[in-house]
């Protein structure tokens, strides 16, 4: 188990190098000199000069490549072009406020996903079922945003006017020393996610309890309670594990709109920033900082489907 | 039964917004009176049946002329992503092995990289021009779909009928295409309706970032760009294309969903 | 519960149903009011073909009703009847009886154990939800009693291991424990010993028989092997289409069976004495009538009388023993592994025109590889498979045209070897289009051709593998192989997916087809009461080595290994 | 069009001191800054304006008053200009403010190395010379009769010797206490401020959102006191909810199409003219700024006492557009991109407006949407038909900014060489009503020939609870009261 464990390491590793490679093309290609963008209508050649030579945008590429791995290494992410601070230390704030919301939206959407689910599946064909499914389906359709405007309106400015909708904090304090303000947020991105972690665990759940194994237990008379936490759960936990790793990363990359919206200061809103100021630096590091979240949850993904399969974890004993 | 109420449902929704976005263009303006670019009033002011748009347009004009492009868009860039990441899931499980193997730690590479930062960056190089997006939507579906369409079909190609074809040296892209596709078609149509959904969300999103479709375009996804704010005011100008891309992508995964389960079953006759 | 207690009920019945009706939630009924009882220490087989409704009954008397199927009727009463009809007893009550007075042993273990579960946990697990024993250390001891009661090890260590560790029967024998575990009055064994090989398979009978005689135990024992019943039951009761139409004592039915259903189920039983006629039996369900070839190919519609030793109606073999002409196929020093693994271990053999070879060996010998590598689906093995003289390429797409058309393979199950999405006239048409006849009028010609050879006819052409039964599958995939008229063909076990009366049928096809075409046979099979019907010569397999080789009279009479004797020693026969 | 809502009936009473007003305004980024030299984003501006002061500012009626200076005169020949310094005025760190720190000031802002955002406009000086402690003599290269309009800008701060953005000392009323870059920057009090009982306020919080949705809904759910600049199409929304009013603000500000004159198809005169002539000028008011405006006349510097109020008002004329059209060779009317990007609010609105008026006389526009770092990218001042945004100037500085080829912002590349001579003439004359007469002068040619499309000045509207008071309308295009929160009060406690 150690060794398959490694593999996957090794593997996810190159992966990741690969994905560095190809992050550090893509923001080559980004039109425009990121010097030009920082310096704006204020810009003189000798500035511009001087910007870049500061950058080291004279550099051949690989050099610049390089470096940039180098520093990917002992965490220096470089310097953000905007700010002319430590990317590090820009985004150190906003990547804790980004865990924050994703930890809560995590929080609320893998339980109550995972119990209604559940219990859809148990009550298959019923009305709690149908609503259920129902439900997901309308909210698996519906773009984020929407979801967020709807929230807005209903609890924040028009019907109820119960939350705020956009956060604020003090500089120095951190965003979740206001809980109300990250009500709106954390619903939206639980609503977004939660239908996704239902319908999978739906799924399998229905899967499962058809499966031979669960008639043979409640054969043997196994109340109907262990039935379904002892023999059926721990079985769909794998495969919603993967749902579930694959929303996390989503929620990695694809809270822009969700921050955006709200104002929510993480790293969303950093990249939105980032991308239209050319702050190359700043794009790199939370591409690559995204791409190892995804990679990362996706390796735990597997470490659950490893751990919960004993064929999988037994191997090396046998 | 019930498969056949959703699978009816699916297609009646679908069909009502396709109907909207493909009629609607044509029967402007004889339908409201008013184009989708004419000025009707002051901005967001309940002139006409749903009132003014940011710019004092018609917003049942804008809704009725700003359906056919979204779903085009969506609908290449689902076909595309289908079709690229259908073919690599293929190849790539059919050839087994180290190709196989190297096939598919390049598909984790672009799953790694975050599909919204891909869009931006690729958005800002190139413009938000139509191709674009569908170009760029289409390819953060890939991957995705490659990895399903990859796990479909190791699992039919271990089924002997595959052997039978081997056995009788039908070439390989032919057992691809005649034996295999038509077996995964299940997985297929969920990832299909999936993609679908995802790519009108995605369009609309990219449009609500201001990265999508361009001003002065009717485009659903824009229109509730260009209205949201007035959401508290004159919400038709949201909630008209919210609700159609919400009935849409609501139709075409009940749809999808239905025509997979129906598919599943046929495959599970199969079975002993 | 103590063995007492049921000491005292000896007399009585442990369980009765009458009138038993299920139906789907849909109104079709597939119980039709069925009655038995079940007597201490004596075990009913329930025996029918494949949907006829055995295993519903069987968890019918569980008070369990698969999903979408429910009870319309009858009463099921445990001990003689001091609790009442079992299936009205509301859900807790029930779940106290179930796995405690009356306990029930899956088909298939692989799926019943849970996967995750050790298995020591999942023994235990039932002595806990029926309270069995005061404390744990006692219900521990229980779990290694009778884990030796079913002849596995007991240790700490071997409890600990996940179903995945344990081979088939060892599995079966964990399911049998575990109903065995809070000693049970009632046992309801669905089909405990099918997928086992027959040396398991005589072990796992040998515990049933047991446990049930030692405790007392009532046993309601469904199969579709009559072979098994014979070794097995004291009573037999014969199941079509939702009926019980015949119910006696084993002999009785067995020997002196009334209905003409039993009779003609009976008659389609390979036995490996080749007494008994196999085949020339319209397929009990539903299959296509066949036409019976008399000794020299000209169908034979007189009614059959027995006929010792089937395959001596293959004439060409003798014929071809006696010129001594040249084999058709030869395979010499076949090796081949997988990683490490040796599983072809220089396999030399020689096949004559128009002769018919049965190949022989338990599960995992190696039989599906060898012949996967004379037809070419196996490409990486050592040694040389010789056609007509001619060295064959390893691979078929290495091969040319001409050898890929002359040897023709088909496979094991019907339910995968046919794409579900085309129609029987387009899979059975690939061979010819893939051997460059081009013309779809031609191909769909040749196809009726083939289809009519296997008695299937026009009306299949356009129907889909979903549409057809097992048998007519299979048949379909003989008439792929046949369509372009091979010189052998390779059968890899393809009645073992099917009842016997369906496999008699097919049996019968084989024979009259080899008899018209001449063409060779290799007919692989692990069921060695199949030899006489269909082979001239035997050759038995062991880890991949061929162990005895002969006439199938040679082997049969005078089994040469030990492993030949052992198997001979082993199979039921009735 | 300044309607009703601009008179602020104020919460009854003399300001009461204490407080906090929290601002929320939209726009500015991780690349924001505290310096008062280099304000790029209106959050930049806003906080400008109330840590430091300039010499001169722009008062609510875009009247050049005098701020750290007592005064500021030209000699003869507009050479010389003697600024007198208000005596009493001491930094934030408690040192008085005097001459030094102002040659300083103007030495850091004209670095030629490191030059800030209005060293352009100060090019013209050649010394700043401190004369005593309190009076300072900025001595020019280029006669300037206007040279005081120069020094009137926002981004001209007095500071001290030692400045350092990291440490944001001036002398305006309130001090810096904490910054946020693109988040957030809360001021204290300043209370040794100069002028007498300001500020009212203890502290100010000014709050960078991203969009105006988040803007309002913050002030809507009372987490922001006020707002500056809300969408003009919300104002009757807003303003109807009785807890809000709003702050509507006419203004010189403009937000001009660009032509360029040296490019085709506009460097034919008479394209330039059916462009103009084919604008709607008041439904461009309407549909864009909800009526919110003033119909401008192709003529920028509308509070200029020279401004040509005299030249008639341009009107939609499509049979003359189309006629000079097809003078011009494009009988079947012309095919155009417009470059656009969301630079300032209604800019892309104005554009889509522009593009349908405009069909109707031939004139077939394609948008070409860009995002605002790609339209002040590598083509920013050159492409051929754009869009701008001005804030109120008068009409010298704004023709040095932008009109003449010597402008950094020549954005529709004019060279006309009688303008360049009226404009300098104008520059030079001391007495105002010669001045006047030669800035009416240029104005005519721009109103003839120039590459400007001005079809109108947007009002500036702000919105905030009704508890906060001491707002007042401003013109200069600023937000609320031009970011001078000197005057804020809150009126009741919440
Ligand atoms: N859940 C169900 N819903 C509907 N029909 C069912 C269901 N389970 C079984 N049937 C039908 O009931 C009939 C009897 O099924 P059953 O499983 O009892 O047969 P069996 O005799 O055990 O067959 P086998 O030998 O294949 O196990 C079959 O025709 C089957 O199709
Ligand atoms: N592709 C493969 N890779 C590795 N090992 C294999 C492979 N295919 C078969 N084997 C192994 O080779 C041995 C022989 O397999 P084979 O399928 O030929 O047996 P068989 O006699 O046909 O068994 P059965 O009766 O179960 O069909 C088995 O131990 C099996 O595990
Ligand atoms: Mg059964
Ligand atoms: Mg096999």
């Amino acid at each position: 188990m150690a060794k398959m464990i490694f593999r996957r390491l090794l593997v996810s590793v190159v992966i990741l190098f690969a994905a560095s490679m190809l992050v550090f093309v893509a923001t080559l290609l980004l039109p425009g000199d990121p010097a030009q963008a920082i310096l704006g209508q204020q810009a003189t050649p000798a500035r511009l000069d001087a910007l870049r030579e500061q950058m080291s945008l004279n550099d051949p590429v690989w050099q610049r490549y390089l470096n940039w791995i180098g520093g990917l290494f002992v965490g220096d992410l470089g310097y953000s072009a905007a700010t002319g601070g430590p990317v590090s230390e820009l985004l150190g704030e906003r990547i804790q406020a980004s865990l924050v919301l994703m930890g809560l939206a995590s929080l609320v959407s893998i339980p109550v996903g995972i119990i209604v689910g559940t219990f859809s599946a148990l009550r298959r064909g019923r009305p709690l079922d149908h609503v259920a499914t129902g439900f997901s389906l309308v909210l698996a359709a519906l773009p984020e945003f929407v979801v967020g405007i709807a929230l807005i309106t209903l609890l924040s400015t028009s019907v109820l006017k119960i939350f705020p909708s956009v956060t604020m904090a003090p500089p120095g304090e951190a965003v979740w020393a206001y809980p109300i303000q990250l009500v709106l947020p954390t619903l939206t991105l639980a609503l977004v996610v939660t239908p996704y972690i239902v319908r999978m665990m739906r799924a399998t759940m229905l899967e499962v309890l058809d499966s031979g194994f669960v008639e043979m237990a409640r054969l043997k008379g196994v109340p109907e309670r262990d039935v379904i936490l002892k023999h059926a759960v721990p079985h769909a936990l794998a495969p919603v594990a993967q749902v579930i790793a694959i929303q996390l990363a989503w929620m990695a990359g694809g809270v822009v709109v969700i921050e955006f919206l709200f104002r929510y200061p993480g790293i969303g809103s950093a990249l939105v920033d980032a991308v239209t100021n050319r702050d190359v630096q700043v794009v790199q590091a939370l591409s690559i900082l995204i791409a190892a979240a995804y990679i990362v949850v996706n390796l735990l993904a597997d470490l659950v489907g490893i751990l919960t399969n004993p064929k999988l974890r037994t191997e090396a004993v046998r | 039964m019930m498969r056949q109420r959703q699978a009816q449902l699916g297609l009646a929704l679908t069909v009502l917004v396709l109907a909207v976005a493909l009629l609607g263009p044509l029967l402007l303006p004889w339908i409201t009176g008013f184009t989708s670019t004419e000025f009707t009033g002051r901005p967001f002011k309940p002139v006409g049946m749903f009132g003014t748009d940011n710019l004092g347009r018609d917003v049942l004009s804008r809704f009725l002329d700003g359906g056919l492009r979204l779903i085009v868009y969506a609908a290449l860039a689902t076909l595309l992503g289908m079709a690229a990441g259908v073919a690599v899931g293929m190849t790539a499980a059919y050839s087994a092995g180290r190709l196989d193997g190297l096939i598919m730690r390049g598909n984790d590479v672009l799953l790694a990289l975050p599909q919204l930062v891909f869009a931006l960056l690729a958005i800002t190089v190139l413009g938000p021009k139509g191709w674009v997006l569908v170009v760029v939507i289409g390819i953060t579906h890939a991957p995705r779909i490659a990895r399903v369409t990859r796990s479909a079909t190791a699992s039919v190609i271990t089924e002997d009928y595959i052997r039978a074809s081997e056995m009788y040296a039908v070439p390989k892209w032919k057992i691809l295409v005649t034996e295999v596709l038509p077996n995964i078609t299940g997985p297929l149509m969920v990832e299909l309706g999936l993609r679908m959904t995802y790519s009108i969300g995605f369009v609309a999103s990219l449009s609500f970032l201001g990265l999508g479709m361009q001003p002065p375009t009717a485009d659903w996804g824009l229109m509730i760009n260009e209205n949201r704010i007035a959401l508290v005011v004159q919400p038709w100008g949201v909630i008209l294309p919210v609700l159609a891309i919400a009935v849409l992508t609501v139709g075409t995964n009940l749809l999808t969903d239905s025509l997979a389960r129906a598919s599943a079953n046929l495959n599970a006759g199969n079975q002993p | 519960m103590s063995t007492t207690v049921i000491e005292q009920h000896k007399t009585t019945s442990a369980l009765s149903a009458t009138g038993l009706r299920v139906s789907t939630v849909t109104g079709a009924e597939i119980l039709h009011g069925i009655s038995f009882t079940l007597q201490p220490g004596r075990i009913l087989a329930l025996v029918g073909e494949s949907g006829s409704g055995k295993t519903t009954a069987g968890l019918a008397c569980m008070g369990h009703f698969r999903q979408g199927l429910e009870l319309t009727g009858g009463s099921v009463t445990l001990n003689g009847g001091e609790q009442g009809n079992l299936l009205e007893l509301p859900e807790h009550q029930l779940r106290t009886l179930r796995g405690g007075e009356i306990s029930y042993v899956p088909q298939d273990p692989a799926l019943s154990l849970n996967p995750a579960m050790r298995i020591g946990e999942q023994i235990l697990e039932t002595l806990r939800v029926h309270h069995f024993g005061d404390a744990t250390a006692e219900r521990l001891e229980r779990v290694a009693e009778v884990l030796a009661e079913v002849g596995l090890d007991n240790s700490r260590s071997y409890q600990r291991r996940y179903p995945h560790q344990l081979s088939g029967g060892q599995q079966q024998r964990v399911g049998i424990a575990m109903a065995f575990a809070c000693r049970p009055a009632v046992m309801v064994l669905d089909e405990p010993t099918t997928g086992l090989d027959v040396t398991t398979q005589a072990v796992v009978l040998e515990t049933i028989d047991q446990l049930a005689e030692r405790h007392q135990v009532a046993g309601l024992y469904i199969t579709h092997d009559l072979a098994v019943v014979a070794t097995v039951a004291d009573e037999v009761a014969v199941m079509l289409a939702g009926d019980i139409v015949e119910h006696g004592s084993t002999d009785q039915v067995l020997f002196s069976p009334s209905h003409p259903y039993t009779r003609r189920l009976l008659r389609a039983v390979p036995d490996l004495a080749g007494k008994r006629r196999v085949g020339e039996v319209e397929a009990i369900t539903g299959e296509h009538p066949l036409v019976v070839p008399g000794p020299l190919g000209i169908p034979d519609t007189t009614t059959a009388t027995p006929r010792a030793d089937d395959a001596k109606l293959l004439p060409a073999t003798v014929a071809v023993r006696e010129q001594e002409s040249a084999p058709l196929l030869q395979v010499r020093g076949l090796a081949l592994s997988y990683g490490g693994h040796k599983v072809l271990n220089g396999i030399d053999f020689e096949l004559m025109e128009g002769e018919s070879i049965m190949l022989l060996g338990e599960s995992g010998s190696g039989k599906t590889t060898l012949s996967r590598c004379m037809a070419g689906l196996n490409d990486n093995y050592t040694g040389a498979v010789e056609l007509s003289g001619a060295e064959l390429a390893t691979g078929t797409r290495k091969r040319s045209a001409g050898d890929r058309r002359r040897i023709q393979y088909v496979f094991q199950s019907p339910f995968s070897s046919l794409n579900p999405r085309r129609t029987i006239a387009e899979s059975v048409g690939v061979p010819l289009q893939m051997a460059g006849v081009g013309n779809r009028r031609d191909r769909r010609a040749k196809v009726l051709e083939a289809l009519d050879q296997v008695r299937l006819g026009g009306s299949y052409m356009d129907r889909r593998p979903g549409e057809l039964s097992g048998g007519e599958r299979q048949r379909a995939a003989i008439a792929r192989a046949l369509v372009n008229a091979p010189s052998l063909l390779v059968c890899d076990e393809i009645t073992s997916a099917l009842d016997v009366s369906v496999q008699a049928s097919i049996l019968d096809l084989l024979r009259t087809l080899q008899s018209e075409t001449g063409m060779s046979m290799l007919f692989v099979t692990h069921n060695i009461a199949l030899a006489r019907h269909i082979s001239q010569r035997l050759a038995v397999l062991q880890k991949g080595r061929i162990v005895d080789l002969g006439t199938t009279e040679d082997v049969l009479t005078n089994p040469q290994h030990g492993y030949t004797q052992e198997l001979l020693a082993n199979v039921p026969t009735f | 069009t300044t309607g009703a809502a601009s008179v602020i009936p104020a919460p009854a009473g003399p300001p009461v001191k204490g407080g906090r007003l929290r601002v929320g305004l939209a726009g500015g980024g991780s690349a924001d800054s505290l310096d008062a030299h280099a304000p790029v984003s209106t959050t930049d501006i806003a906080r400008v304006v109330n840590l430091y002061e300039a010499l001169l500012y722009r008062d609510e009626n875009f009247a050049l008053k005098p701020l750290l200076a007592l005064s500021a005169t030209p000699d003869d020949a507009a050479l010389v200009w003697t600024v007198k310094l208000r005596p009493d005025v001491r930094f934030h760190d408690g040192r008085p403010m005097t001459a030094k720190d102002v040659v300083a000031t103007f030495a850091r802002i004209t670095n030629p190395k490191d030059p800030k955002s209005s060293a352009a406009s100060l090019s013209i000086l050649d010394a700043v010379v401190p004369v005593s402690d309190y009076v300072v003599e900025f001595r020019l290269n280029t006669p300037t009769a206007t040279f005081d309009d120069s020094l009137g800008q926002y981004a001209l701060g007095i500071v001290p010797g030692d400045y350092d953005p990291a440490r944001p000392v001036g002398t305006g009323p309130f001090k810096a206490k904490s910054f946020d870059p693109g988040r957030r920057s809360v001021f204290a009090r300043n209370d040794d401020y100069w002028r007498e009982n300001e500020p009212h306020l203890d502290e100010l919080d000014i709050l960078n959102f991203s969009d105006d949705d988040a803007l309002i809904n913050a002030l809507l759910s009372t987490q922001v006191d006020a707002i500056g600049q809300i969408p003009l199409a919300l104002l009757d929304v807003i303003g109807a909810d009785p807890r809000i009013k709003i702050l509507n603000s006419a203004t010189g500000a403009w937000m001009p199409f660009t032509m360029r004159v040296d490019q085709k198809p506009f460097d034919d005169v008479r394209v330039r003219r059916a462009f103009r002539l084919a604008v709607d000028r008041p439904q461009m008011i309407e549909q864009v700024l909800s009526g919110n405006g003033t119909v401008g006349n192709d003529l920028y510097a509308p509070f200029d006492p020279g401004h040509a109020k005299t030249l008639p008002q341009r009107r939609q004329d499509i049979p003359a557009a189309k006629k000079l059209l097809s003078e011009a060779g494009y009988p079947n009317g012309i095919d155009i991109e417009l470059v656009t990007a969301p630079i300032q609010a209604g800019a892309v609105e104005a554009a889509q407006v522009f593009a349908q008026q405009a069909a109707a006389a031939g004139i077939r526009v394609k948008l070409r949407r860009v995002d605002t770092t790609t339209y002040f990218g590598d083509d920013y001042l050159s492409w051929t038909f754009a869009q701008d945004f001005w804030y109120t100037r008068n009409f010298l500085p704004q023709a040095n900014s932008s009109s003449l080829p010597t402008s950094p912002f020549n954005e529709t590349h004019l060279d006309d060489p009688h303008f360049a001579v009226l404009v300098k003439e104008a520059a030079t004359e001391i007495d105002e009503t010669r001045r006047s007469a030669l800035i009416s002068q240029a104005q005519e040619i721009l109103y003839d020939s120039g590459g400007y499309i001005i079809w109108g000045f947007p009002n500036q509207a702000d919105a905030y609870q009704s508890y906060v008071a001491g707002l007042i309308p401003n013109k200069t295009g600023l937000s609320l009261s031009g970011y001078e929160f000197r005057r804020a009060w809150i009126g009741v406690t919440r």
